[in-house]
Protein backbone atom coordinates (compact mmCIF):
# COMPACT_ATOMS: atom_id res chain seq x y z
CA UNK A 1 0.00 0.00 0.00
CA UNK A 2 1.21 3.38 -0.84
CA UNK A 3 0.20 6.73 -0.42
CA UNK A 4 0.24 9.07 -2.94
CA UNK A 5 0.07 12.88 -3.10
CA UNK A 6 -2.10 14.40 -5.90
CA UNK A 7 -1.72 17.92 -7.05
CA UNK A 8 -3.35 20.51 -9.54
CA UNK A 9 -5.71 19.42 -12.14
CA UNK A 10 -5.25 15.92 -11.13
CA UNK A 11 -6.82 16.64 -7.97
CA UNK A 12 -10.17 16.34 -9.88
CA UNK A 13 -9.02 13.31 -11.47
CA UNK A 14 -8.39 11.35 -8.65
CA UNK A 15 -10.81 13.84 -6.04
CA UNK A 16 -8.67 13.56 -3.72
CA UNK A 17 -5.09 15.29 -2.65
CA UNK A 18 -3.59 11.80 -1.60
CA UNK A 19 -4.60 8.58 -2.94
CA UNK A 20 -4.34 5.01 -1.67
CA UNK A 21 -2.71 3.19 -3.88
CA UNK A 22 -3.00 -0.67 -3.22
CA UNK A 23 -1.22 -2.66 -5.43
CA UNK A 24 2.13 -4.14 -5.82
CA UNK A 25 4.72 -2.13 -7.75
CA UNK A 26 8.48 -1.47 -8.04
CA UNK A 27 8.95 1.18 -10.55
CA UNK A 28 7.75 4.69 -11.29
CA UNK A 29 6.67 2.74 -14.81
CA UNK A 30 4.68 0.23 -13.08
CA UNK A 31 3.03 2.72 -11.38
CA UNK A 32 1.90 4.36 -14.19
CA UNK A 33 0.73 1.79 -15.92
CA UNK A 34 -1.40 0.34 -13.20
CA UNK A 35 -2.66 4.55 -12.37
CA UNK A 36 -3.69 4.91 -16.36
CA UNK A 37 -5.75 1.27 -16.04
CA UNK A 38 -7.56 2.67 -12.83
CA UNK A 39 -7.42 6.20 -14.29
CA UNK A 40 -7.87 6.30 -18.47
CA UNK A 41 -7.88 10.18 -18.28
CA UNK A 42 -4.45 10.36 -17.01
CA UNK A 43 -3.47 8.67 -20.44
CA UNK A 44 -3.77 12.49 -22.14
CA UNK A 45 -3.12 14.49 -19.36
CA UNK A 46 0.64 15.68 -18.24
CA UNK A 47 2.27 15.21 -15.32
CA UNK A 48 5.44 13.93 -13.60
CA UNK A 49 5.94 11.05 -10.78
CA UNK A 50 8.55 12.42 -8.08
CA UNK A 51 9.75 10.24 -5.82
CA UNK A 52 11.07 11.69 -2.44
CA UNK A 53 11.06 15.61 -4.38
CA UNK A 54 13.27 14.31 -7.22
CA UNK A 55 12.81 12.95 -10.54
CA UNK A 56 13.76 9.51 -10.69
CA UNK A 57 14.43 7.13 -13.93
CA UNK A 58 11.12 5.00 -14.68
CA UNK A 59 12.73 1.72 -14.03
CA UNK A 60 14.53 2.54 -10.47
CA UNK A 61 13.06 0.58 -7.24
CA UNK A 62 10.66 2.55 -5.32
CA UNK A 63 11.69 2.53 -1.72
CA UNK A 64 8.75 1.14 0.51
CA UNK A 65 8.65 4.14 2.71
CA UNK A 66 9.13 6.58 -0.27
CA UNK A 67 7.28 9.87 -0.31
CA UNK A 68 5.11 10.07 -3.98
CA UNK A 69 3.97 12.77 -5.92
CA UNK A 70 2.06 13.31 -9.03
CA UNK A 71 2.93 16.64 -10.46
CA UNK A 72 0.85 18.36 -13.37
CA UNK A 73 2.60 21.48 -15.01
CA UNK A 74 3.27 24.06 -12.22
CA UNK A 75 1.14 27.49 -12.52
CA UNK A 76 2.69 29.42 -9.55
CA UNK A 77 3.03 33.28 -9.35
CA UNK B 1 29.83 34.10 1.30
CA UNK B 2 26.19 35.92 2.14
CA UNK B 3 24.09 34.11 4.02
CA UNK B 4 21.36 33.16 2.38
CA UNK B 5 18.20 33.20 4.98
CA UNK B 6 15.97 29.89 4.93
CA UNK B 7 12.52 31.41 5.63
CA UNK B 8 9.25 30.12 5.02
CA UNK B 9 8.06 31.63 1.96
CA UNK B 10 4.48 30.56 1.94
CA UNK B 11 1.68 33.15 3.42
CA UNK B 12 -1.55 32.34 4.12
CA UNK B 13 -3.77 34.35 2.25
CA UNK B 14 -2.81 38.06 -0.07
CA UNK B 15 0.78 39.44 0.67
CA UNK B 16 -0.67 42.12 2.92
CA UNK B 17 1.00 45.84 2.37
CA UNK B 18 2.15 46.58 5.69
CA UNK B 19 4.57 43.13 5.03
CA UNK B 20 5.87 44.99 1.68
CA UNK B 21 6.10 48.32 3.01
CA UNK B 22 8.09 46.82 6.33
CA UNK B 23 10.42 44.86 4.27
CA UNK B 24 11.51 47.56 2.08
CA UNK B 25 12.18 49.79 5.63
CA UNK B 26 14.68 47.18 6.95
CA UNK B 27 16.65 47.45 3.91
CA UNK B 28 17.52 51.55 4.50
CA UNK B 29 19.89 50.89 6.97
CA UNK B 30 21.77 48.38 4.33
CA UNK B 31 23.07 51.45 2.59
CA UNK B 32 25.64 49.50 0.41
CA UNK B 33 22.27 48.96 -1.29
CA UNK B 34 22.06 50.96 -3.99
CA UNK B 35 19.23 49.47 -6.22
CA UNK B 36 15.92 47.47 -5.09
CA UNK B 37 14.17 45.51 -7.89
CA UNK B 38 10.31 44.22 -6.48
CA UNK B 39 8.00 41.93 -8.38
CA UNK B 40 4.32 41.62 -7.40
CA UNK B 41 2.00 39.37 -8.66
CA UNK B 42 -1.34 40.15 -8.74
CA UNK B 43 -4.51 38.00 -9.38
CA UNK B 44 -5.71 39.30 -12.15
CA UNK B 45 -10.13 38.76 -13.36
CA UNK B 46 -9.42 37.29 -16.77
CA UNK B 47 -12.87 36.74 -18.39
CA UNK B 48 -13.29 33.96 -20.42
CA UNK B 49 -17.25 32.76 -21.82
CA UNK B 50 -18.78 35.18 -20.70
CA UNK B 51 -17.86 34.73 -16.82
CA UNK B 52 -14.79 35.92 -14.71
CA UNK B 53 -11.59 35.15 -12.30
CA UNK B 54 -12.98 36.12 -8.73
CA UNK B 55 -9.79 34.17 -6.96
CA UNK B 56 -7.05 31.64 -7.22
CA UNK B 57 -6.50 29.27 -5.09
CA UNK B 58 -3.04 28.09 -4.29
CA UNK B 59 -1.52 24.95 -3.57
CA UNK B 60 1.87 23.84 -3.40
CA UNK B 61 3.93 20.99 -2.90
CA UNK B 62 5.43 22.98 0.36
CA UNK B 63 8.56 20.50 1.18
CA UNK B 64 9.65 20.02 -2.35
CA UNK B 65 8.79 23.62 -3.20
CA UNK B 66 11.04 25.75 0.02
CA UNK B 67 13.82 23.19 -1.34
CA UNK B 68 14.07 23.64 -4.41
CA UNK B 69 13.34 27.92 -4.00
CA UNK B 70 16.37 27.21 -1.64
CA UNK B 71 18.54 26.26 -3.95
CA UNK B 72 17.63 28.47 -7.06
CA UNK B 73 17.98 31.74 -4.63
CA UNK B 74 21.20 30.53 -3.92
CA UNK B 75 22.08 30.50 -7.49
CA UNK B 76 20.27 34.14 -8.09
CA UNK B 77 22.16 34.88 -5.10
CA UNK B 78 25.43 34.39 -6.19
CA UNK B 79 25.53 35.03 -9.87
CA UNK B 80 23.82 38.53 -9.52
CA UNK B 81 26.06 38.71 -6.31
CA UNK B 82 23.34 40.20 -4.36
CA UNK B 83 23.13 41.92 -1.05
CA UNK B 84 19.44 40.98 -0.09
CA UNK B 85 16.88 38.68 -1.91
CA UNK B 86 13.32 37.79 -0.41
CA UNK B 87 10.65 35.54 -1.70
CA UNK B 88 7.06 35.02 -1.03
CA UNK B 89 4.53 33.17 -2.56
CA UNK B 90 0.33 32.93 -1.10
CA UNK B 91 -1.19 29.44 -0.08
CA UNK B 92 -4.98 29.77 0.12
CA UNK B 93 -7.56 31.42 -2.02
CA UNK B 94 -6.67 34.94 -3.23
CA UNK B 95 -9.06 37.15 -4.28
CA UNK B 96 -9.17 39.50 -7.53
CA UNK B 97 -6.55 42.32 -6.84
CA UNK B 98 -4.71 40.69 -4.02
CA UNK B 99 -0.89 40.39 -4.26
CA UNK B 100 0.36 36.46 -4.76
CA UNK B 101 3.80 36.90 -5.36
CA UNK B 102 6.34 39.42 -3.84
CA UNK B 103 10.01 39.20 -4.96
CA UNK B 104 12.82 41.43 -3.47
CA UNK B 105 16.22 41.57 -4.81
CA UNK B 106 19.32 44.65 -3.59
CA UNK B 107 22.12 45.44 -4.84
CA UNK B 108 25.05 47.88 -5.16
CA UNK B 109 24.29 48.67 -8.69
CA UNK B 110 20.75 48.60 -10.30
CA UNK B 111 21.44 45.86 -13.26
CA UNK B 112 21.85 42.73 -10.72
CA UNK B 113 18.86 43.42 -8.56
CA UNK B 114 16.69 44.15 -11.80
CA UNK B 115 17.99 41.14 -13.74
CA UNK B 116 18.28 38.61 -10.72
CA UNK B 117 14.04 40.14 -10.03
CA UNK B 118 13.45 38.89 -13.29
CA UNK B 119 15.11 35.82 -13.37
CA UNK B 120 13.71 34.97 -10.09
CA UNK B 121 9.84 35.60 -10.85
CA UNK B 122 10.22 33.15 -13.90
CA UNK B 123 11.81 30.05 -11.92
CA UNK B 124 9.43 30.72 -9.71
CA UNK B 125 6.57 30.06 -12.17
CA UNK B 126 8.55 27.03 -13.97
CA UNK B 127 10.08 25.10 -11.35
CA UNK B 128 8.24 25.16 -8.27
CA UNK B 129 5.68 23.25 -7.41
CA UNK B 130 2.62 25.53 -6.85
CA UNK B 131 -0.71 25.44 -8.65
CA UNK B 132 -2.89 27.80 -9.19
CA UNK B 133 -7.12 26.96 -9.19
CA UNK B 134 -9.10 29.98 -11.04
CA UNK B 135 -12.55 30.35 -9.22
CA UNK B 136 -15.25 31.74 -11.42
CA UNK B 137 -18.11 33.98 -10.38
CA UNK B 138 -20.64 30.74 -11.16
CA UNK B 139 -18.22 28.91 -8.69
CA UNK B 140 -16.63 26.72 -11.36
CA UNK B 141 -13.06 26.34 -11.88
CA UNK B 142 -10.28 26.03 -14.49
CA UNK B 143 -6.47 25.78 -13.40
CA UNK B 144 -4.19 28.37 -14.36
CA UNK B 145 -1.56 27.85 -16.97
CA UNK B 146 1.45 29.86 -17.04
CA UNK B 147 2.60 31.26 -19.91
CA UNK B 148 6.45 31.76 -21.41
CA UNK B 149 7.51 33.98 -23.89
CA UNK C 1 -5.75 55.08 -26.13
CA UNK C 2 -5.24 55.09 -22.22
CA UNK C 3 -4.55 58.54 -20.48
CA UNK C 4 -0.89 59.10 -19.31
CA UNK C 5 -1.34 61.26 -16.37
CA UNK C 6 0.76 64.48 -16.30
CA UNK C 7 1.85 64.70 -12.83
CA UNK C 8 5.16 66.45 -11.12
CA UNK C 9 7.37 63.38 -11.24
CA UNK C 10 9.97 65.17 -8.42
CA UNK C 11 9.73 64.95 -4.51
CA UNK C 12 11.43 67.35 -2.01
CA UNK C 13 13.68 64.91 -0.05
CA UNK C 14 13.46 61.28 -0.31
CA UNK C 15 10.87 58.99 -1.50
CA UNK C 16 8.55 57.56 1.57
CA UNK C 17 7.74 54.85 2.49
CA UNK C 18 4.18 55.26 3.19
CA UNK C 19 3.93 56.63 -0.41
CA UNK C 20 5.23 53.70 -2.08
CA UNK C 21 2.90 51.84 0.13
CA UNK C 22 0.29 54.08 -1.11
CA UNK C 23 0.46 53.39 -4.31
CA UNK C 24 1.22 50.12 -4.61
CA UNK C 25 -2.65 50.10 -2.82
CA UNK C 26 -4.35 52.21 -4.65
CA UNK C 27 -3.98 49.42 -7.27
CA UNK C 28 -5.78 46.47 -6.32
CA UNK C 29 -8.85 47.92 -7.58
CA UNK C 30 -7.33 47.95 -11.49
CA UNK C 31 -8.33 43.65 -11.34
CA UNK C 32 -6.67 43.76 -15.47
CA UNK C 33 -3.62 44.07 -13.33
CA UNK C 34 -1.25 41.09 -13.45
CA UNK C 35 2.01 41.94 -12.57
CA UNK C 36 3.69 45.25 -10.88
CA UNK C 37 7.49 45.91 -10.97
CA UNK C 38 9.45 48.38 -8.72
CA UNK C 39 12.97 49.92 -9.12
CA UNK C 40 13.48 51.73 -5.80
CA UNK C 41 16.88 54.18 -5.97
CA UNK C 42 18.46 54.15 -2.66
CA UNK C 43 21.42 56.09 -1.91
CA UNK C 44 24.61 54.10 -1.39
CA UNK C 45 27.32 55.43 0.83
CA UNK C 46 30.04 54.70 -1.34
CA UNK C 47 33.39 55.02 -0.38
CA UNK C 48 36.49 56.65 -1.71
CA UNK C 49 40.09 57.46 -0.92
CA UNK C 50 39.32 56.86 2.99
CA UNK C 51 36.18 59.10 2.83
CA UNK C 52 32.34 57.61 2.44
CA UNK C 53 29.25 59.06 0.81
CA UNK C 54 26.82 60.42 3.73
CA UNK C 55 24.12 62.21 1.67
CA UNK C 56 23.42 63.21 -2.54
CA UNK C 57 21.83 66.43 -2.94
CA UNK C 58 19.92 65.64 -6.57
CA UNK C 59 19.14 69.06 -8.59
CA UNK C 60 17.18 69.23 -12.25
CA UNK C 61 16.71 71.33 -15.14
CA UNK C 62 13.20 71.12 -14.05
CA UNK C 63 11.27 71.48 -17.36
CA UNK C 64 12.90 70.36 -19.90
CA UNK C 65 13.18 67.01 -17.29
CA UNK C 66 9.29 67.07 -17.08
CA UNK C 67 9.00 67.43 -20.77
CA UNK C 68 11.43 64.48 -21.67
CA UNK C 69 9.94 62.31 -18.97
CA UNK C 70 6.55 62.83 -20.42
CA UNK C 71 7.56 61.68 -23.86
CA UNK C 72 9.66 58.65 -22.76
CA UNK C 73 7.24 57.90 -20.66
CA UNK C 74 4.49 57.92 -23.27
CA UNK C 75 7.10 56.04 -25.83
CA UNK C 76 7.59 53.12 -23.21
CA UNK C 77 3.78 53.04 -22.28
CA UNK C 78 2.66 52.30 -25.80
CA UNK C 79 5.43 50.03 -26.35
CA UNK C 80 5.01 47.71 -23.41
CA UNK C 81 1.04 48.24 -23.64
CA UNK C 82 1.04 49.18 -20.09
CA UNK C 83 -2.23 49.42 -17.70
CA UNK C 84 -0.14 52.04 -14.94
CA UNK C 85 3.25 53.50 -15.11
CA UNK C 86 4.53 56.00 -12.14
CA UNK C 87 7.71 58.01 -11.72
CA UNK C 88 9.07 59.61 -8.79
CA UNK C 89 12.79 61.60 -8.47
CA UNK C 90 13.91 63.26 -5.07
CA UNK C 91 15.21 66.61 -5.73
CA UNK C 92 17.70 68.26 -2.53
CA UNK C 93 19.50 66.20 -0.37
CA UNK C 94 18.74 62.67 0.56
CA UNK C 95 20.88 60.48 3.01
CA UNK C 96 22.34 57.47 2.79
CA UNK C 97 19.83 54.31 2.85
CA UNK C 98 16.77 57.06 1.50
CA UNK C 99 14.85 56.05 -1.39
CA UNK C 100 15.59 58.79 -4.29
CA UNK C 101 14.00 56.98 -7.17
CA UNK C 102 10.32 55.05 -7.90
CA UNK C 103 9.85 53.77 -11.06
CA UNK C 104 6.07 51.61 -10.74
CA UNK C 105 4.93 49.58 -13.86
CA UNK C 106 1.50 47.79 -14.62
CA UNK C 107 0.52 45.31 -17.18
CA UNK C 108 -1.80 42.32 -17.38
CA UNK C 109 1.18 39.77 -17.60
CA UNK C 110 4.79 39.97 -16.07
CA UNK C 111 7.12 40.75 -19.16
CA UNK C 112 5.73 43.65 -20.21
CA UNK C 113 5.68 45.50 -16.46
CA UNK C 114 9.11 43.77 -15.82
CA UNK C 115 10.87 45.46 -19.52
CA UNK C 116 8.59 48.58 -19.15
CA UNK C 117 10.22 49.30 -15.65
CA UNK C 118 14.03 48.22 -16.81
CA UNK C 119 13.58 50.33 -19.98
CA UNK C 120 12.00 53.69 -18.16
CA UNK C 121 15.45 53.06 -15.12
CA UNK C 122 18.08 53.08 -17.89
CA UNK C 123 16.61 56.05 -19.73
CA UNK C 124 16.23 58.41 -16.94
CA UNK C 125 19.72 57.64 -16.20
CA UNK C 126 20.45 58.43 -19.65
CA UNK C 127 17.88 61.13 -20.92
CA UNK C 128 16.97 63.28 -17.87
CA UNK C 129 18.77 66.03 -17.20
CA UNK C 130 19.44 65.74 -13.33
CA UNK C 131 22.22 65.49 -11.20
CA UNK C 132 23.91 64.39 -8.24
CA UNK C 133 26.24 65.80 -5.82
CA UNK C 134 27.76 63.37 -3.14
CA UNK C 135 28.55 64.81 -0.39
CA UNK C 136 31.27 63.22 2.44
CA UNK C 137 31.87 63.19 5.62
CA UNK C 138 34.46 65.32 5.50
CA UNK C 139 32.04 68.18 3.58
CA UNK C 140 33.92 67.72 0.33
CA UNK C 141 31.86 66.45 -2.84
CA UNK C 142 32.20 64.90 -6.22
CA UNK C 143 29.66 64.50 -8.66
CA UNK C 144 28.13 61.28 -9.34
CA UNK C 145 28.98 59.58 -12.24
CA UNK C 146 26.25 57.23 -14.30
CA UNK C 147 27.64 54.07 -15.14
CA UNK C 148 26.16 51.79 -18.18
CA UNK C 149 26.86 48.28 -18.53
CA UNK D 1 23.14 90.64 -22.10
CA UNK D 2 22.12 86.82 -21.56
CA UNK D 3 21.35 84.89 -18.39
CA UNK D 4 22.53 81.28 -19.08
CA UNK D 5 21.05 78.22 -16.46
CA UNK D 6 24.22 76.50 -15.06
CA UNK D 7 24.47 73.06 -13.54
CA UNK D 8 25.84 69.63 -12.11
CA UNK D 9 29.64 69.92 -11.89
CA UNK D 10 29.92 73.35 -14.04
CA UNK D 11 28.38 75.17 -11.11
CA UNK D 12 31.61 74.68 -9.61
CA UNK D 13 33.63 75.99 -12.36
CA UNK D 14 30.83 78.93 -12.69
CA UNK D 15 30.26 79.25 -8.67
CA UNK D 16 26.60 80.22 -9.52
CA UNK D 17 23.28 78.54 -11.15
CA UNK D 18 22.75 81.18 -13.04
CA UNK D 19 25.67 83.05 -15.23
CA UNK D 20 25.06 86.52 -16.85
CA UNK D 21 26.96 86.84 -19.89
CA UNK D 22 27.63 90.24 -21.13
CA UNK D 23 28.91 89.90 -24.51
CA UNK D 24 27.23 89.89 -27.76
CA UNK D 25 26.92 86.57 -29.48
CA UNK D 26 24.79 85.05 -32.14
CA UNK D 27 25.11 81.33 -32.13
CA UNK D 28 25.66 78.35 -29.58
CA UNK D 29 29.47 78.35 -31.44
CA UNK D 30 30.03 81.50 -30.67
CA UNK D 31 28.69 81.39 -27.07
CA UNK D 32 31.41 78.42 -26.37
CA UNK D 33 34.03 80.21 -27.82
CA UNK D 34 33.57 82.93 -25.74
CA UNK D 35 32.96 81.23 -22.35
CA UNK D 36 35.99 79.00 -23.00
CA UNK D 37 38.20 82.32 -22.94
CA UNK D 38 36.39 83.30 -19.62
CA UNK D 39 36.42 79.96 -18.35
CA UNK D 40 39.62 77.82 -19.39
CA UNK D 41 38.24 74.98 -17.40
CA UNK D 42 35.72 74.60 -20.50
CA UNK D 43 37.61 73.08 -22.67
CA UNK D 44 38.45 70.06 -20.78
CA UNK D 45 34.69 69.48 -19.24
CA UNK D 46 32.03 67.64 -21.24
CA UNK D 47 28.42 69.62 -21.48
CA UNK D 48 26.00 70.39 -23.85
CA UNK D 49 24.59 73.55 -24.71
CA UNK D 50 20.78 73.33 -24.98
CA UNK D 51 18.40 76.25 -26.10
CA UNK D 52 14.78 76.63 -24.78
CA UNK D 53 15.17 72.64 -23.67
CA UNK D 54 16.63 71.55 -27.42
CA UNK D 55 19.99 70.40 -28.59
CA UNK D 56 20.07 73.02 -31.55
CA UNK D 57 22.46 73.44 -34.55
CA UNK D 58 26.03 75.19 -33.81
CA UNK D 59 25.35 77.74 -36.19
CA UNK D 60 22.06 78.40 -35.99
CA UNK D 61 20.86 81.79 -33.98
CA UNK D 62 19.84 82.16 -30.69
CA UNK D 63 16.71 84.19 -30.13
CA UNK D 64 17.32 87.37 -27.85
CA UNK D 65 14.63 85.77 -25.59
CA UNK D 66 15.84 81.96 -25.47
CA UNK D 67 16.64 80.21 -22.48
CA UNK D 68 20.17 78.83 -22.59
CA UNK D 69 21.31 76.13 -20.15
CA UNK D 70 24.66 74.13 -19.75
CA UNK D 71 24.12 70.72 -19.26
CA UNK D 72 26.97 68.04 -18.43
CA UNK D 73 26.63 64.32 -18.33
CA UNK D 74 23.26 63.50 -16.49
CA UNK D 75 23.20 61.33 -12.90
CA UNK D 76 20.19 61.23 -11.71
CA UNK D 77 18.34 58.50 -10.09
Amino acid sequence: MKKIKIFGNLTDVFKTNEYVFKEEINTVSELKEKLVIQFPELASSKFLIVVNNEYINDKKIIESDAEIALLPPYSGG
Amino acid sequence: MKTIKIKNPFVDGPVSLGFIAESIQKHSSKTQIGGHSIFLGQVRNDKKEGKEVTAIEFTAYQEMAIQKLVQIREEIFVKYNLECMHVYHSLGKIKKGGICLFVFTSSKHRKPAIKACDEMVERIKKEIPIWGKEIYNDDTHTWKENIYE
